[in-house]
């Protein structure tokens, strides 16, 4: 699709103001960077009360539909929330329960297992790729185009790159299995798509902190007598960078944008905000790292869960060159034949 | 003034003046006239007071109807830098001087600001102005200067009094640019292409009446010229594959013996890169038309330039031996440019500029990190020196 | 080829010393850059007296035995040789005729077109990929396995992005045709393989010329009352730029010394500075002209025809991209399978 | 002496103390005390004064010999950094107290000059000495410091004059690491390791007696240690394919079904990059050889750590669901950093270090600009003013 799509507003309304600010509040109490180290050493103190505010601000029902007991709302909202996430480098399982699960019981009109994600209560995850966001209630099993409901498999964690989004592997022997549906083909590619673009804000938050972050230390911090932040070679590649991240965001915003309006140019604006942010973030974390010195690479100084973060969501959901790969498609720029 | 009274006075314009029985030059008048050549200028200086938003309700319409415009591309420097700056800087008697022509396009205005030696560094330009009587006499040499061989006046910066530091020795004024003092010469580029003139300034003479702001402002009023200019960059509507990527995408399906990886992964940057930028153009109009002045606009200029540079590197190499050929080297004098007229190679080449004209990338990326980010400003040595005193 | 290779000497010997200063000094006095632009607009008065000042010098015959009249000399000396009409952006024959083609005759024994080359009254192209290197008295025509000798072709100039190395396409009907080998095809690939090789030497001469003329020129100009040279950002830019030139450099040396001694590594090395060098010349030449600000986009200024001669040069003998491809192949690191 | 003679040396050592049957430390004294420690030192301090490049036909015959080792990966600080600047700044008396056990092992020593304050600006740093009789009273924090929680000594620079512009108030000294002022505490890293450690020193003494250089000369002492490190960058002669690019290959080459084409140029870009480099540091060591001092030295730092860095993150990417994985975050202690004995997680972590460790990147740019291009230094602002009124 090269036809240059109908403009959707990208500029966030009140209630997404709103919605955000309160997430950020809930995440600095709940979610401080300090607690967060000790999720590496196999303590976590934040998952679970993160994840009761967050259900006491309706925020795993945000994109269930209103009868089933969630809000009804859109991809905006969600983007926004996903953005806080990121900037926070906060566990949660929003993304995987909240986003794409729902996303896709939501599409195969399932009413057994979305009240209870609506609410909180219990969590979901699609097994779409090997290790899976977990621990997890539910586990949503494809099976050729079949999708089935397993609950009670047994589940080992895994020590992964970004601790601050458990993983683990999952055994199905023995489980309890219950059909979702025959032809659940479209609704997973709906909740990957839009597991992929709200990713991408994820993605924006993480490098909109190290950015900021970044900024900040190198206007305080001193070195021959001045401020660092003053050397021009610094001034120039934080400049590049603040464009990268202003880009990103405009991107995300668009991808955000269609998923919530169902707008036919999805798919491609899905695959663009992927391909860029996950660069953006990847980018925007290692200069934050380096451009802190020897601190950004210290346990004490939160860079460090903010570069796995940003490494680990560029794995998380097709690569930055899968979704390239994609969008050649969508937009008739195919691959060169074999050769 | 609302929509429906704009469209009224439109119609009437339209039936006072039949485009297809109405001479140009008097139709154009007659525009200017009625307040509907830039509906937010004020009324009788060819607007109406309105909100810069309205324009395109009076182009589309006088466009549906056959009207003749006023070649835009042609007059870009008088309608982009020196209206906006004879608007907010100059007397009654000046707007109604030169507005009217330079709007209808019976006169072309150039920019004299550049100079070789002082390019990022304006203010430290060198040409000097002496004043004699009620007229300045001008010495010295401008570079840069696109339409100066088709240019009846020049907006231009010079300097007026070396004794006192850089910035504060400047001033702004009108020059004709028939006068005598002034020789054009075409400066040839890197493309084989004049676009460019350098402009030779002997002795020539600019009656006082023609400053604009006061004796030593002339930094500030220049200023003024280039946030207007740059006012422009970012905040259009592009289509989705604009500019360089077009016609890399069309030699890319057209020739799929071409194709190699790494060219595909390039072109696919070069798409994601450019429908990103579209996306934040798009999110900046939509700020601009909200009241929320966004600041990514210098961040898109440098945008811009690294997309047409990449681009443009890709496909020369795209087209490998075909690459090698070159359109023509004969020396020309384009009053614009035409990316698109010419080959993969002319792109390439004329591409290059595109970081340096209008502020090079590394002066962006210091407005982006001190004005934007808010890092210090670079170690300053000339500030509070006497100009002449400088080395140079 | 992943095991180490022995060691080459690098490092430039007295007889390479002079060469290069015999060569410079003939170069800034038959190709000064002043005389160049003129090539543009069809007027050149450059290439035959600098062609003759260099058959005084031998050059032609660098590489052909010296029982034919040559001088018997390696591609070390040919690689000096193109560093300096790189340097100098000059146009010469010298890579077409007394590098590939040369190469090619040698390989095949030819005793018929190599005096004549050797001595440079004549000059001979290679027919591979078109447009070629002209004008040239001998065309070097391969046609499956056979290659023969062509004189008297007609050849029409093209219009090409650098003018300092002019090009022709060519009509053979009715030119007169020898046969020189049945069987030319390893011929004709070692010709390739060291055009290839040499080539990068040209390229390292070009990014010097186009570090060192940027360093000399910011070292000079003055803006904001600071000599240009000083601001941190074009420092760090120039100080990774060096560090490129340099490892090209070295990169091309090794090429030639494998080349020379008709080391088994010789292919490795070739690939690995062809695709480096390349690369390397294009951004160092690119800078300059970024560099030297709006007076490098001039006619005026010689940075134009050494950025037209760089990126000529990466599409002349293969591209950066094929040479990656080729070496894939030879250290075993095989490109993906189609998809 | 030829290598004939010094081969002979070798033979006597060897058959007066056979590697078999001797103690390990006996062996390493003998060495030392024949000069086979490091012929290039003088003799009587382990060495016969000849040329460096004669040390590997002793290396390599010992290790023929079964000889035992000083373990050098141990003590590498001692051998690279606190040995040769003994030899160069010491007393008589200092050399012979402290350098045979340094080569043989029974002293580790560590480095203590980087401060939370002072990274870049080593200069700049607070850790203040005061005398009082012949002992020196010490304060302050030290930070990055490898080997520290095993070492015996340490070098150390400290402000010994706050008064003075902070070049000239530094003075350098060996400390006892044992001293009950030197607190010890591991510095966890992005790696989960505490490779590096935090060194409080509080009312920590120094006899004078352990001074290296005169008082107030300790940035010229400091110096000659960071250079004696630096040369040892790039002199190696590294093997095809090595470092970071060895375990992306070999995962190429095993694991078809992760192939892509952008990581297939990923993996041939830093390939070619790579042996570019090992290429260039033969070049290096035959410039060396020949006597001709080559500058590439700093820039190859430079490559270096961007290949590790560039390589590194290809390889997570190419191993997609896999790099997700960790091995193992718990907190250890290691003397040395073992890249491969891990997984690419861990490269990809450690190798940020690469470019901040030893001097930054961007403090290498300046380097190679001004000491290399010659490009005007940093305007610097401290370099007349007293350390104690500087802005901090």
């Amino acid at each position: 699709m090269t036809t240059t799509p109908a403009d959707v507003n990208l500029l966030p309304d009140d209630v997404e103001l709103d919605l955000r600010g309160s997430v950020r509040k809930v995440l600095e109490k709940h979610a401080p960077v300090e607690k967060l180290n000790a999720m590496y050493d196999d303590t976590d103190d934040v998952t679970a009360p993160l994840w009761s505010a967050f259900s006491d601000l309706g925020l795993p029902g945000l994109l269930v539909p209103e009868d089933l007991g969630g809000a009804g709302a859109s991809a905006r909202e969600a983007a926004a929330v996903l953005e806080e996430i990121g900037r926070a480098a906060a566990p949660s399982p929003f993304l995987t329960s909240s986003v794409v699960a729902t996303t896709v019981l939501a599409a195969l009109g399932d009413t057994t297992v979305l009240p209870a994600l609506a609410s909180g209560e219990q969590t979901a995850a699609l097994l779409a790729g090997a290790p899976v966001g977990l621990p997890a209630d539910v586990l949503l099993v494809p099976e050729g185009d079949a999708l089935y409901a397993v609950r009670g498999a047994t589940s080992t964690t895994v020590t992964s790159l970004d601790m601050t989004r458990p993983l683990a592997d999952v055994d199905l022997a023995g489980a309890e299995r219950t059909l979702l549906s025959e032809d659940a083909r479209a609704a997973i590619d709906t909740g990957l798509l839009m597991g992929a673009g709200l990713l991408a804000s994820e993605q924006v938050g993480v490098a909109r902190w190290a950015l900021e972050t970044t900024i900040a230390y190198l206007k305080e911090r001193r070195q021959f007598g001045r401020v660092v932040g003053g050397f021009q070679a610094l001034k120039h590649r934080l400049a590049d960078l603040y464009a990268e991240v202003e880009q990103a965001d405009a991107a995300a915003r668009y991808a955000a944008a269609t998923l919530a309006a169902s707008d036919p140019d999805a798919p491609v604006a899905v695959h663009v905000a992927a391909s860029y942010c996950s660069e953006v973030a990847v980018h925007a974390t290692e200069e934050a790292v380096q451009l802190h010195g020897g601190l950004g690479m210290t346990w004490e100084h939160p860079a460090h869960l903010h570069l796995k973060r940003a490494k680990a969501d560029a794995l998380l959901l097709g690569s930055a060159e899968s979704h390239r790969a994609a969008l050649a498609l969508l937009v008739d720029l195919p691959a060169p034949a074999a050769g | 003034m609302d929509e429906s009274e704009l469209q009224q006075r439109i119609d009437a314009l339209l039936a006072e003046h039949p485009p297809a029985s109405t001479d140009r030059l008097d139709f154009l008048h007659a525009r200017f006239d009625a307040g509907l050549a830039w509906v937010h200028f004020p009324e009788g200086l060819g607007g109406l007071g309105l909100p810069r938003s309205m324009q395109p309700v009076v182009d589309k319409a006088l466009a549906r109807a056959g009207a003749p415009d006023n070649d835009p591309q042609r007059i870009g420097i008088g309608l982009g830098m020196a209206a906006p700056t004879i608007l907010a800087f100059g007397t009654e008697e000046q707007k109604r001087r030169y507005l009217r022509p330079l709007w209808c396009g019976e006169e072309v205005w150039c920019q004299l600001f550049s100079e070789p030696g002082a390019g990022s560094d304006l203010a430290g330009l060198a040409t000097r102005a002496v004043l004699d009587g009620d007229t300045w006499t001008v010495n010295g040499q401008k570079v840069w200067t696109s339409s100066a061989h088709i240019a009846d006046r020049a907006i231009i910066v010079v300097r007026t009094d070396p004794d006192v530091p850089k910035h504060a020795g400047l001033s702004y004024f009108m020059l004709d640019m028939h006068d005598p003092g002034v020789e054009v010469r075409p400066l040839r580029q890197i493309t084989g292409e004049a676009e460019f003139n350098e402009v030779f300034l002997t002795d020539a003479r600019i009656p006082d009446s023609d400053r604009l702001g006061e004796v030593g402002e002339g930094w500030k009023v220049a200023n003024a010229t280039l946030s207007s200019e740059r006012v422009a960059i970012g905040g259009h509507a592009f289509p989705r594959e604009f500019g360089m990527v077009t016609s890399v995408a069309k030699t890319w399906r057209e020739r799929p013996e071409l194709r190699t990886p790494e060219t595909h992964e390039r072109l696919m940057r070069g798409w994601v890169d450019t429908e990103v930028a579209r996306i934040t153009a798009t999110r900046l109009r939509q700020k601009l038309a909200a009241g929320v002045p966004g600041p990514e606009g210098s961040a898109m200029k440098l945008t811009f330039a690294k997309i047409n540079q990449q681009l443009s590197g890709l496909e020369v190499d795209l087209l490998g031996d075909e690459g090698l050929r070159y359109g023509d080297w004969t020396m020309r004098r384009p009053t614009f440019v035409d990316f698109f007229g010419q080959d993969a190679g002319f792109r390439y080449l004329r591409a290059k500029g595109n970081s340096i004209e209008g502020g090079t990338s590394e002066v962006l990326r210091n407005v982006v990190a001190e004005r934007i980010l808010g890092l210090p400003t670079e170690p300053r040595v000339d500030k509070d020196i006497p100009w002449k005193e400088l080395p140079r």
